[in-house]
């Protein structure tokens, strides 16, 4: 181990014509964290996974990982390196089975089909879709999408896993199941970023959580104390957080 | 070359591209904004300019006083055309762009071989019509009244088409092509929406088949000639964009003159394909694009 | 009755842009078939007899089939005539590259191809056994129009430059070049070489450069639809030839003269054929007559070559007395028909080494808005040329 | 991982490699039927409806490799045929170079111009992308048609000369091209099959269902397209070149107008697109259909035959949109 | 009784998804339907929509039966339906969604008065007028697609889950402004799974299981029940 810091942003900015939706954002991910990135509708948290994951390239700032500059690497390449994400708006492989789809994260790892499809499998099973492992991906309903995003994603054997919004829309006593398997992923050794809305999901789950506002860091510390952060009540959390 | 005859070839070129512009502004419609494949549009071109032809013999009026009524019908036959065939190519879910493609390049041909069938295969043309053969002689520089008379009628269509765009019917349009199923969360009843557009759609192009009619011969293939340069016009005016077609149908006129001068003629079409490369090349979405 | 029955194959492209020149050639071969399957009392050969009288009387039956001026087409089907439908000879292709490719199996099966209406002198240049065209091609249309100009010259008319105009087809290059060679070999400058695209959108461009090169002679080969749109574009540019003289094709077809009113007035085309004839044959009226019932125009250029090729092949047959295709290529080897027993105004009917008749003399026809009136050569000529074309 | 987990996995893996398996069987199965049909079928015209559709086949199927697998719709795969056609056309007539030669160098040339291609065509998205390979034909066939090396308009004749397997020419004799259409059908299915269930195969997949996810899990789209058109490209010009050297005669219009691009799309379309058996299926029952409409129906001149091509065309693709293979395949989640 | 569901039974190729379902909802209530995953409530809701055909079973609205009847006709008789993907026109912008809301309406009033209603919900929208839908952050696209559905001035409005990807701040904002719809006259069939917060504001409640009804009552009743609560409360 290097260091304990995976990946760090330096002064991230992204621009759409006149709007910022990120502003000089530095940011680091310490090692074997869970990270909660958490911060108003339109804050700018799914444009900085685009950035980290490569979608975008960012208009002006850097990104390093494991002290390497990637902010030009191209998406692919990086999640070799061991950058996974996964989409805020699931965006499965339709005509594909669900097994396949997760096959497709697995053959980063695996030149093989036998072994590729063994290795998906298995991580089906490891998140609870292996039920649905032949059905076509497209039959979906929304949660299982983002299931299968997140298997698809686990597939890649990352070091870094950006999880946007995978928790939402379950009963609370299925998203208790799903922070048990967040807990499993980083009990492997995959440091996990999770954006998330569900305060009750982020108190419990993350162990350090950063606040975006309007595309600025806005806060960073531990859940308790974000909570507590008056600036992240009047920008994100509501009055009902403060009465609790 | 002389400079009155390089601009003979400029001011030729130049009303040859707003015919193109015409003949593409229903492909526009269709294919730039419902984002649906037609590869019967030469073919609609085609009925229309038969029509034309067909309803001068019989009522021996001008070809521009049975336009209206060619539009009329034309509008019938792409409404027909998207409820009796592309209705159901837009249903599937795996690969509609191929099977609209197929669907309506099984229905081309059906029209061309129903032409020879009703027609037969020889080339007809309107003999004597108002504009027909007449040219206004600008010093020297001629330009056709037929000619004339398609750009000011592809002008307008255009107007036309942008206006219609901007309505709600337009954007019904364009959000039945974004998503079929979800247009009846608003009460848009996507079937209805899309048969006006073919209907429109047919219609605009039977303007041009109208005007076509007075200066070109008519025969089965003759969509042919002029169905993957309105493609290519729409494509490189940039899909979803009126405006766009426009104004690609007069570069594409343009072009083509002036390729023809400098390579040989046969080679003009050149001009206008290596233009599109190349303007996709820089711009992915042509000119005007918004898709 | 019990006569036996001599099945022709019959290769046009019935459907796409040339699909009225195969329905033309139908009617053709049909009024052929009529002469030789009845008692016709005209001079030509097959005519008198009912049927072929070498084979018993035996009645031609004609099968047809569609190529859609694709070679790979031609040549399926020319197999599947051959196979299927065992015909003892098959006629056709007018597109040259079909012809090409089913004169080829022709060669291989042993069944003489009478290759009507195609004009690509590369045909004759394989040196195929059974390969036969009765009529002539490009390098003798060509020559005749040369000769033509010579001849106009030496009348004190001035001819100096020639502009040639043709498509991007086998038809129009093999022409260009032959007019090109013409040209250079008898001292004419080539004013316009333009090469362009067939069934174009458009065509202000190319007669742009032809109004600016304004030759004494403008020189087109170009199918139908380009001589339609030609005539109107080269009128709405304010451009009028000084002459025309075209390589035949869409400008020995009635519809472009049609289509194009009194622009022609005066247009020169090469022929292989003159309704004036008529004058001096009688009988070639009536066949005329005969086509006409069927398809409701007059033989032209194309469905004249058409007709007399059928009665050829059909006489070659008669005289071989069998269906054996050798002895029909022997026969045909043999031909030897006077001029005056065809429609045609050739000189005589017999075939080189090459399959080719060296004497089917074309003609020059000049359009005086109302018929076409032969102007050369002189010894069939009733009428002088109108030089320049507009007066 | 518990025990009976690892066992299930391990049967599922069975299964699965059964399926392959069983894949391979009927396809031994159905090319050795056919293989046998010359034994049948008699009739030369017949054996050329047979030899086309084979052809047919195989094109279709090498255009399915990028159109269906890797969802890249090209309508200007002629521009690939024709550069087979005229590779072993100008090497066997004007230099003497067996057409077996030059079908390969002809599909080493259409592969190296579809990648190179590739660089400029490959960032443009659905229509934008067909017209652009539509255009591209159209200028090959344009600048053959003007290119007086190769015949231009003239088109190239190959000579006659006598029966040889080497020359791949046969007067009358249409057994052997059959057999080599044959043999080509089965080399471009055996190299589908084999990508099927290769990274790349999966690979295109991805790119064809969703670009930027796949490009989120490692997938290297551009050159999974770029690979995809090699192939798709090398195999269609291969096809390019027997086709010349079975018809002996080819010109631009013939090999290389826009019509072929429509109809090597055609039978992958009709029979199921992105599927093993889609492209021979659509071209067995598509190319016969053709033949015999025209070959019956065309001569009358009437435009009947194609009345009725274009309204069968038609009520394929809608009655069965997603292939007609689809009657064959069980309905369950998985493909065919 | 507006709407009323009587042994509704619909099924995705063959497999049921629900069945044998029956839900009445009032005039002026706010109807919660809870359940798992997978246990129905979407469907429900796009078998009423029209989205789906139902195999079997009724649905009256209005005393109409609606049932069988196209999506958009559904939506002329004054239902509106937010799915759960939202089902946004992605390409077209958020102005023209909205503006598309009101197709129905001709009349300039109708279109105006829901418009304003929307900004005052989120003003975010208007902010980002220009903006095309598929580029709006996840939450924004939840924004639109509510505020799409009250361009169309339903009489009865459904929602699928509208709490979903919404920051905490505005999601009991949302929750107020579904109880302000229904003081604005409009009935409201919620799915939610935020099941304390909902129940807050709702009349009545539904729970369903592996697509069958296993409790009805009141929103209270519903709240006290220990198996919901097992399941709901607290994490
Ligand atoms: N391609 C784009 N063009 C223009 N604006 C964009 C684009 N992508 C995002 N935006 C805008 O940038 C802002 C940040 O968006 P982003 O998706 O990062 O928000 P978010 O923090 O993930 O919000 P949410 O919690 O709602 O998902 C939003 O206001 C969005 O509308
Ligand atoms: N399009 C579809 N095709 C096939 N099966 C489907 C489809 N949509 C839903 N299903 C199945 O129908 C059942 C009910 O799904 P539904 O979406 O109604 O559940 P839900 O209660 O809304 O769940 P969630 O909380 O996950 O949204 C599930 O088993 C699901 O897998
Ligand atoms: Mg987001
Ligand atoms: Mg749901």
């Amino acid at each position: 181990m290097t260091s304990d810091i995976l990946l760090e942003t330096r002064g991230v900015t992204q621009r759409f014509g006149g709007l910022v939706a990120n502003s000089d954002v530095s940011i680091s991910i310490k090692r074997g964290e869970i990270l909660g990135l958490i911060g108003p509708n339109g804050a700018g948290k799914s444009t900085l996974f685009a950035a980290i994951s490569g979608a975008r390239v960012p208009t002006s700032g850097s990104i390093l990982f494991e002290g390497v500059d990637i902010t030009q690497m191209p998406a692919a390449e990086r999640c070799r390196l061991g950058i996974a994400r996964t989409f805020q708006v699931p965006r499965s492989f339709d005509s594909m089975s669900v097994a396949e789809n997760v096959m497709i994260g697995a053959f980063v790892r695996n030149s093989n089909a036998t072994r590729a499809r063994a290795a998906a499998l298995e991580v089906l099973d490891y998140v609870g879709l292996d039920g649905r492992a032949d059905a076509t991906a497209g039959q979906l309903t929304p949660p299982e999408k983002r299931r299968l995003e997140v298997a698809r994603a686990i597939a890649t054997e990352p070091k870094l896993l950006l999880l946007d919004e995978v928790l939402t829309g379950l009963t609370p006593s299925e998203a208790r199941l799903g922070m048990d398997l967040v807990r499993k992923v980083r009990a492997r050794g995959i440091t996990v970023v999770m954006v998330e809305h569900v305060m009750e999901i982020v108190m419990q789950l993350v162990d350090r959580a950063i606040v975006l506002n309007l595309g600025k860091l806005l806060a960073e510390g531990s859940p308790a104390d974000i909570v507590r952060n008056e600036d992240v009540i009047t920008a994100y959390l509501g009055d009902r957080h403060r009465a609790a | 070359m002389t400079a009155q005859a390089l601009i003979q070839v400029l001011a030729s070129g130049l009303l040859m591209g707003l015919i193109y512009a015409l003949i593409a502004v229903g492909l526009s419609l269709i294919f730039g904004l419902m984002d649906v494949v037609n590869f019967a549009h030469g073919e609609f071109l085609m009925i229309a300019m038969y029509a034309t032809f067909g309803l001068v013999l019989w009522t021996t009026l001008d070809p521009i006083v049975v336009a209206p009524l060619v539009v009329g019908l034309m509008f019938c036959v792409g409404a027909f055309v998207y409820v009796a065939v592309v209705r159901y190519a837009m249903r599937t879910k795996a690969n509609a762009g191929m099977v609209q493609i197929f669907s309506t390049f099984g229905l081309a041909i059906l029209i061309q071989g129903g032409a020879q069938y009703f027609f037969t295969p020889d080339y007809r043309s309107i003999k004597t019509s108002w504009l027909g053969g007449h040219t206004l002689d600008l010093a020297g520089i001629f330009l056709p009244w037929p000619q004339i008379y398609g750009g000011l009628i592809s002008i307008a269509a255009f107007a036309a088409l942008s206006l219609i765009s901007r309505t709600d019917f337009g954007k019904a349009l364009e959000a039945t092509r974004e998503d079929q199923g979800a247009v009846a969360l608003v009460g848009i009843n996507r079937n209805k929406v899309f048969a006006v557009g073919w209907g429109l759609g047919a219609a605009l192009v039977g303007l041009a088949g109208t005007v076509l009619a007075i200066f070109y011969y008519i025969h089965p293939q003759v969509g042919a000639t002029f169905g993957t340069i309105a493609y290519v016009t729409v494509a490189l005016g940039g899909f979803g964009s009126v405006f766009g077609a426009l104004v690609a149908g007069v570069i594409v006129g343009l072009v083509e003159a002036i390729t023809a001068l400098i390579l040989p003629p046969t080679m003009k079409a050149v001009g206008i394909y290596a233009l599109y490369l190349a303007v996709v090349f820089f711009r992915p979405s042509g000119l005007f694009g918004k898709l | 009755q019990g006569a036996p029955e001599v099945v022709i194959g019959v290769l046009y492209a019935m459907s796409g842009p040339s699909a009225q020149v195969g329905i033309d050639a139908r009617h053709a071969f049909e009024t052929a078939a009529e002469i030789i399957n009845g008692s016709f009392d005209f001079d030509m050969p097959t005519a008198k007899a009912a049927g072929l009288a070498g084979l018993g009387g035996a009645k031609v039956r004609l099968v047809y089939a569609d190529h859609q001026a694709d070679p790979q087409k031609g040549r399926a089907e020319a197999e599947r005539l051959i196979t299927q439908d065992k015909v003892t000879a098959l006629i056709g292709c007018y597109q040259s590259a079909v012809s090409s490719t089913v004169s080829a199996v022709a060669e291989r099966y042993g069944v003489p191809f009478l290759c009507a209406d195609s004009s690509s002198p590369s045909l004759q240049r394989k040196k195929l056994k059974f390969f036969f065209r009765p009529a002539a091609q490009d390098e003798m249309f060509s020559a005749a129009m040369f000769d033509f100009f010579d001849a106009q010259k030496k009348k004190g008319k001035k001819i100096d430059s020639v502009g040639l105009f043709y498509e991007d087809t086998i038809f129009g290059v093999d022409s260009s070049n032959v007019q090109r060679k013409l040209a250079t070999e008898r001292g004419y400058k080539i004013a316009a070489d333009i090469k362009y695209k067939s069934n174009s959108p458009s065509l202000s461009a190319e007669v742009q450069q032809l109004k600016s090169a304004d030759p004494d002679v403008l020189m087109p080969s170009t199918y139908t639809t380009d001589a339609i749109l030609l005539v109107k574009t080269m009128a709405e540019l304010g451009y009028k030839p000084k002459n025309l003289v075209a390589q035949a094709s869409g400008f020995s077809e009635q519809v472009t003269f049609d289509a194009v009113g009194d622009k022609l007035i005066g247009a020169i085309s090469r022929a292989s054929f003159s309704l004036d004839l008529a004058a001096k044959r009688p009988f070639i009226g009536k066949v005329n007559e005969m086509y006409k019932a069927r398809s409701s125009r007059d033989l032209n250029d194309n469905s004249s070559r058409e007709l007399m090729g059928l009665v050829i092949l059909a006489d070659a047959i008669d005289r071989a007395k069998s269906t054996d295709g050798t002895k029909i290529r022997d026969a045909l080897v043999a031909t030897d028909i006077p001029g005056t027993r065809t429609i045609m105004p050739w000189a005589r009917v017999h075939f080189n080494d090459e399959g080719q008749n060296p004497d089917a003399s074309p003609v020059l026809l000049q359009y005086t808005g109302s018929k076409f009136v032969t102007i050369f050569p002189d010894d069939v000529a009733i009428a002088a040329p109108i030089w320049p074309m507009n007066g | 991982m518990t025990d009976s987990t690892l066992t299930s996995l391990k049967l599922r893996g069975d299964a699965f490699i059964a399926k392959r398996r069983r894949q391979l069987v009927v396809a031994a199965a159905v090319f050795a039927a056919v293989a046998c049909l010359p034994l049948g079928i008699r009739d030369v015209y017949l054996q050329n409806v047979l030899i086309l559709t084979l052809l047919y086949a195989a094109v279709s199927q090498s255009w399915n490799i990028l159109g269906g697998y890797c969802g890249q719709i090209s309508l200007g795969h002629a521009l690939y045929f024709g550069i087979g056609a005229y590779a072993a056309s100008v090497l066997y007539v004007n230099y003497d170079i067996v057409p077996w030669f030059g079908m390969v160098v002809g599909g080493l040339l259409s592969a190296a111009l579809a990648v190179a291609l590739g660089f400029m065509t490959f960032r443009l998205k659905g229509h934008y992308f067909a017209i652009a390979t539509l255009v591209i034909a159209e200028i090959g066939l344009v600048l053959v048609h003007n290119w007086d090396f190769v015949g231009g308009a003239l088109g190239i004749q190959w000579p006659f000369g006598t029966d040889s397997f080497w020359t791949l020419q046969f007067a009358r004799d249409k057994v052997p091209y059959f057999y080599i259409a044959l043999g080509l059908l089965v080399v471009v299915w055996l190299v589908t099959y084999l990508i099927e269930n290769s990274r790349w195969g999966f690979w295109w997949r991805a790119v064809k269902d969703d670009p930027e996810a796949a490009e989120s899990l490692g997938v290297e789209v551009f050159r999974s397209k770029l690979a995809a058109a090699a192939v798709s490209a090398f195999f269609t010009a291969v096809g390019g070149g027997f086709y010349a050297a079975f018809v002996s005669y080819i010109d631009p219009e013939s090999v290389m107008s826009f019509r072929f691009s429509l109809l090597f799309a055609l039978p992958a379309v009709l029979g199921g697109i992105g599927t093993l058996w889609g492209a021979p299926l659509g071209a067995a029952i598509l190319i016969p259909l053709t033949e015999i409409t025209r070959s019956y129906l065309g001569g009358s001149g009437s435009g009947l035959d194609l009345i009725i091509y274009g309204a069968l065309i038609m009520v394929v693709a809608l009655a069965k949109p997603e292939g007609l293979l689809s009657l064959f395949t069980r309905k369950s989640g998985g493909k065919a | 009784m507006l709407l009323e569901v009587k042994s509704l039974t619909t099924a995705y190729d063959g497999l049921i998804a629900i069945s044998d379902i029956s839900v009445d909802v009032k005039a002026g209530e706010i109807v919660v339907v809870a359940g798992a995953n997978g246990a129905g409530k979407s469907t429900l809701l796009k078998s009423i929509a029209g989205m789906e055909r139902p195999k079997s079973g009724t649905v009256t609205f209005a005393g109409d039966r609606i049932d069988g009847l196209a999506g958009h006709l559904i939506t002329a008789r004054g239902i509106a339906y937010v799915p759960e993907a939202k089902r946004l026109f992605p390409r077209l912008t958020v102005a023209d969604n909205l503006r598309l809301g009101s197709y129905l309406h001709a009349d300039k009033a109708d279109r105006e008065a829901p418009l304003e209603q929307v900004f005052t919900l989120f003003p975010r929208l208007k902010e980002r007028l220009p903006q095309k839908a598929a580029t709006l952050s996840g939450g924004e696209q939840q924004m639109l697609a509510i505020g799409r559905a009250l361009m169309t001035r339903p009489r009865l409005l459904m929602l699928d889950e509208p709490s979903q990807g919404i920051m905490p701040k505005l999601v009991d904002e949302i929750f107020d402004a579904v109880k302000t719809i229904r003081d604005t006259g409009v009935t409201i069939l919620l799915v939610e799974q935020r099941l304390v917060e909902s129940l807050e504001i709702a009349d009545r409640a539904y729970v369903l299981q592996t697509g069958r009804v296993i409790l009805e009552g009141s929103a209270a009743e519903v709240r006290e029940n220990p198996d919901v609560r097992k399941a709901y409360l607290g994490i």
